[in-house]
């Protein structure tokens, strides 16, 4: 009945595509922004939208009227493509995601180390945009975020290794599918992998604990000082479905995924626990202070990769593997 | 190879700093090699202003010198002229201006804890006690209606006298902000990420803290018992049992300390004053024309000890009027301390001291702007420094 | 455009800066934050950068030395932006009127669209103060 | 007011033996309050005295005064927090020099900057006098707390000769 093509197409721009996860977007920073105001005792955006939640896509469009400034120093090209990767990178790594139903849109073996692959260009894209708009806040923020990236890259890969193992296979559909067959998620079976693997995505996220290259009050704004108008609006929903991919990511790899196959009830579960997983690091971010740099790393090597490697020996015994 | 110093500019404008200080680091690595404060961003002419406006409109313009400590200032403005008048003040507004001037130690203290927990990154904490701020603003705002400019002092007494009722409102208030300082020193202490970020940093020892004449909670925080309210006692101080609070840890983390437990020492004083309030009037007659003299006269500010120097000439306008703020007496061991620390550790040394560049901009002191940037190459940090900073 | 003109009149984004005042009216610009007044329920997020702000939040006189930092932040805000001259000190100078390194107002170096008068006004105030720019906020 | 000097009167006579007869003028208007007027020759070995001897090793600050011809620097000493000493000193208008107490008090440097800024009071051996509370493009010849600028004065000169 409908061609092939056309479904593909819906397939990628409308359900489990752009659109959906675009709103899924604005949906879970509208989740963060309420939650942390009322943990900080406050109501957070009320009056856009039933009860504020339109903020995100205001702030959004708003972004989009505004000017765009390109400082006459700045490296122009790479100042303009940054935004755009910043949105793309994350937005591709999500197609891997399965959302409805046990397969993702794409997923092929090893789809775990080309996830991992693009992590690393996130944090790259970081780094480019803050050399390139070259004032000196962005400059300190895009050395902090590779600084940063030295930290949580190598513990998070190990982590995300762990489920491969216990699944013996490296693709995250397979994965989700091992883990909805023998009915037992990884958070029960390797429940250090999980807690390294939610620090690390905090560091990732630049959230709290870890918000040192964007430190508001050491340097400005950080890497996207300089950005402003289009720019920054495709920076900010970067940002923002970036946290819905680390959010989905745990979902996926700990939390089972969405363990049906029926199209419905498989979005449910993925909504359902896309969101618990924001609310998690939300609250991690309403409960600390930031750390320094070099706190950060020294505690990214001195405790995460041990107990990463732990997670690794363990799995290795036979324990994370049932 | 030791990297190349770079220069690094830290403000005037910043996001969370209240007002313009601009501070040049010359930065090895991530170590801080030197520093230059600069500011006078805040500086107004303000002794300028005072020789030529009489007595009553300058009670106006000197509490407007800082916004938290309005009330300190006018204390000593009028304990200066009234020196000099030799009068004598009821003992009623004595104690009024007591329990106001504790009101004002105990929010700049609560303003002081919210802020230093921002420096660091902490929002929920800034959250949590800019709203108890809330309890001694309505305090002070049921007192003299208005929240941050109280207006109490004029010369011979206070404005306002205290009802019945407002001390009992003033009681239930003290309670609560007790009740909630306890909490957040609990918080302070035990909070493994405030301690990691204030633990062992920005360090001044003793003795430098006395070649460096610093005041107030950075010096008490060094282990050294100096308070103007107990050594040199003013208003109703010499009538009212308090103790100084000293912690000889000499980091950010004592002088926090310092602060909180000062708290309980203002809840207290103020509960000793409202019980032992005197009868009788507020206020006394005062002449116009204040005769020839001069006057010293210092303060316990919530930041340190604040001195006024007066001299007047028989005229209805002093001759020549000083101010000195606490911060000012601060800022050379704050460049003591920020010296040999890491970038990361400045917003949070330069908030340790509290700083108040509105009551410090009418002074001034050493000069270099300054810049705020990484290692790297300084040559693209240049480019960029002309476009961002034309005064370089 | 009304898409533009509703999201511009929910998400109007501020940036303080003191340009010498007794920072009174900073804290109270600040309270306006805090869970008691939380601005944030307009939308309005303080920011640092003032190349993210529509709205730029001036207090205090402008003394001679922070004369032209002011005028660069102005210059460096994306249109469209709107300025707000929170307190006496910075709609006439007040009580520094007459001091020689201040300038008076802030109209005299940049347009202003919005005054709160009041020394310092209350978080009421200026909130109030912004709710009403956002008219002419709509009109952009 | 003489109830409970006994302690100023002891301090007052010890610097009478050390100084007598460069001493002009002493004064205790309450406790914890002394000013001290001494001629400028002896000013070198009077606050060598006071600050290393008499342990008055906190400056308060110091504060300068146009006095007509002279220009009257008064160093405001502090000892255990207790009794503020004012040693005033005074100084010819057209050749205002003194030499700098930082070798005795690391924390004056603040305070002398000050006054060179806006008396402009020299301090000989201080190691970095250049403006510090003026701002940039301040004409440098204006001393604003003179007399003899009166506000509009200043006002006026800024506009012709300053940067703004």
């Amino acid at each position: 009945m409908v061609p092939e093509g056309i479904m593909a197409l819906i397939q990628i721009l409308l359900f489990p595509g752009f659109l959906f996860l675009i709103a899924l977007a604005f949906f879970h920073e509208w989740v963060d922004r309420k939650l942390l105001a009322k943990l900080q005792n406050r109501y957070g955006p009320l009056y856009t939208g039933p009860a504020g939640l339109l903020q995100p896509f205001a702030d959004f469009i708003k972004l989009l009227s505004k000017e765009d400034i390109t400082p006459k120093a700045a490296d122009k090209f790479m100042f303009s493509c940054a935004p755009l990767f910043m949105l793309s990178f994350p937005l591709l790594a999500l197609f891997l995601i399965p959302v409805t139903g046990l397969t993702a849109s794409i997923s092929f073996e090893g789809d775990l180390i080309f996830l991992m692959f693009l992590f690393t260009l996130i944090a790259i894209t970081i780094f480019i945009a803050g050399w390139s708009s070259v004032s000196r806040f962005s400059t300190v923020g895009g050395v902090r975020a590779a600084f940063q990236m030295l930290g949580y890259e190598i513990p998070m890969t190990l982590v995300m290794v762990g489920p491969a193992i216990a699944a013996r296979t490296l693709s995250i559909s397979q994965i989700v599918g091992w883990q909805t067959h023998n009915a037992a998620w990884f958070i029960w079976l390797q429940p250090i992998g999980f807690a390294i693997f939610v620090l690390c995505l905090l560091a990732e996220l630049e959230f709290i604990p870890f918000d040192i290259p964007e430190a508001e009050t050491e340097i400005v704004a950080g890497w996207f000082t300089e950005f402003s108008g289009r720019k920054l609006a495709l920076i900010r929903l970067g940002k923002d479905v970036e946290l819905v991919l680390a959010a989905s990511l745990i979902t996926s790899l700990f939390l089972g995924g969405p363990n049906s196959s029926l199209p419905i009830l498989a979005t449910g579960f993925f909504l359902l626990k896309t969101t618990l997983a924001v609310v998690l690091f939300t609250t991690l971010r309403a409960l600390f202070a930031r750390f320094r740099i070099d706190q950060m790393i020294a505690g990214a090597w001195k405790y995460l990769i041990p107990l990463a490697i732990l997670q690794m020996v363990l799995i290795q015994l036979g324990f994370g593997r049932w | 190879m030791s990297y190349p110093t770079i220069r690094i500019p830290f403000g005037p404008q910043h996001p969370f700093h209240i007002e313009p200080e601009y501070f040049m680091f010359e930065v090895d690595g991530e170590r801080v090699v030197s520093v230059k404060p600069r500011i006078g961003y805040v500086h107004r002419g303000i002794e300028k202003a005072i020789e030529d406006r009489t007595f009553i409109q300058n009670l106006y313009l000197i509490e407007r010198i800082c916004g938290i400590c309005s009330h300190a200032h006018t204390t000593c403005y009028t304990q200066a002229i009234e020196e000099i008048l030799g009068v004598e003040i009821p003992p009623r507004a004595r104690f009024i201006r007591t329990i106001i001037a504790e009101l004002e130690r105990i929010h700049n203290h609560y303003l002081w804890l919210g802020l230093a927990a921002h420096e660091i990154g902490f929002e929920t904490l800034f959250m949590y006690t800019w709203r108890d701020r809330e309890i001694v603003m309505d305090l002070l705002e049921l007192l003299s209606g208005n929240r941050v400019h109280y207006a109490m002092n004029t010369l011979g007494g206070v404005r306002r006298d205290i009802t019945p009722e407002i001390v009992e409102k003033i009681r239930k208030g003290l309670d609560a902000l007790e009740e909630r300082m306890r909490y957040y020193k609990k918080i302070a202490m035990t909070e493994p990420t405030i301690s990691k970020r204030a633990n062992g940093i920005g360090i001044l020892k003793p003795k430098d803290a006395l070649a460096l004449c610093a005041v107030g909670p950075t010096l008490r925080a060094s282990g050294i018992k100096r308070d103007v309210r107990a050594d040199d006692p003013y208003i109703a101080y010499s009538e009212i049992p308090f103790n100084v609070i000293t912690y000889d840890r000499c980091d950010v983390i004592s002088r926090l300390f310092v602060r909180c437990d000062e708290v309980f020492e203002s809840v207290n004083i103020i509960r000793y004053a409202m019980e032992h309030l005197p009868e009788g009037k507020i206020r006394i007659k005062v002449p116009r024309r204040v005769p020839e003299g001069e006057a010293v006269s210092r303060v316990e500010a919530p930041r340190g000890e604040l001195i006024h120097y007066a001299k007047t000439n028989g005229t209805t306008k002093p001759e020549r009027y000083k101010v000195r703020s606490p911060t000012l007496g601060n800022i050379p061991s704050l460049c003591k301390m920020l010296v040999g620390g890491y970038i990361a550790d400045i917003p949070i040394v330069i908030a340790g001291i509290d700083p108040c560049f509105s009551c410090t901009d009418r002074m001034a002191f050493v000069n270099v702007n300054n810049n705020k940037q990484w290692i790297l190459s300084g040559e693209e940090l240049r480019r960029y420094a002309i476009k961002w900073y034309r005064k370089e | 455009m009304g898409l533009f003109k509703w999201a511009r009149t929910r998400s109007p984004w501020i940036i303080h800066f003191n340009t010498g005042g007794c920072n009174g009216c900073d804290i109270e610009v600040m309270a306006a934050l805090t869970p008691r007044f939380d601005v944030e329920r307009f939308g309005i997020i303080i920011r640092g950068s003032p190349r993210h702000a529509d709205m730029l939040v001036v207090t205090g006189p402008v003394t001679r030395q922070v004369r032209d930092r002011l005028v660069r932040i102005y210059e460096q805000m994306p249109e469209p932006k709107f300025v707000i001259a929170v307190g006496t000190c910075a709609i006439s100078g007040a009580p520094f009127m007459g001091c020689y390194n201040v300038h008076g107002g802030i109209d005299a170096v940049i347009p202003v669209d919005a005054y709160v008068p009041g020394c310092p006004p209350k978080p009421e105030a200026i909130i109030d103060g912004i709710v009403k720019l956002i008219p002419k906020l709509r009109a952009g | 007011m003489t109830k409970g000097i006994a302690k100023e009167n002891q301090i007052v006579d010890k610097v009478k033996e050390v100084i007598g007869k460069s001493v002009l003028e002493i004064e205790i208007p309450r406790p914890r309050r002394i000013f001290i007027l001494i001629d400028k020759k002896a000013f070198g070995k009077a606050t060598h005295y006071l600050t290393k001897k008499m342990r008055f090793s906190h400056v308060s600050t110091i504060t300068g005064v146009d006095v007509g011809k002279e220009i009257e620097v008064i160093y405001h000493l502090n000892r255990g927090g207790t009794i503020e000493l004012s040693l005033k000193v005074r100084v010819a208008k057209d050749k205002p020099v003194l030499p700098t107490i930082i070798d005795l008090i690391p924390g004056a440097t603040l305070y002398e900057r000050e006054v060179h800024d806006l008396l402009g009071v020299t301090f000989e051996g201080h190691p970095d006098l250049s403006p510090i509370i003026l701002p940039e493009g301040w004409p440098p010849d204006v001393y604003p707390l003179r007399k003899e600028w009166t506000l509009k004065k200043v006002q006026k000169r800024i506009m012709k000769g300053g940067k703004q």
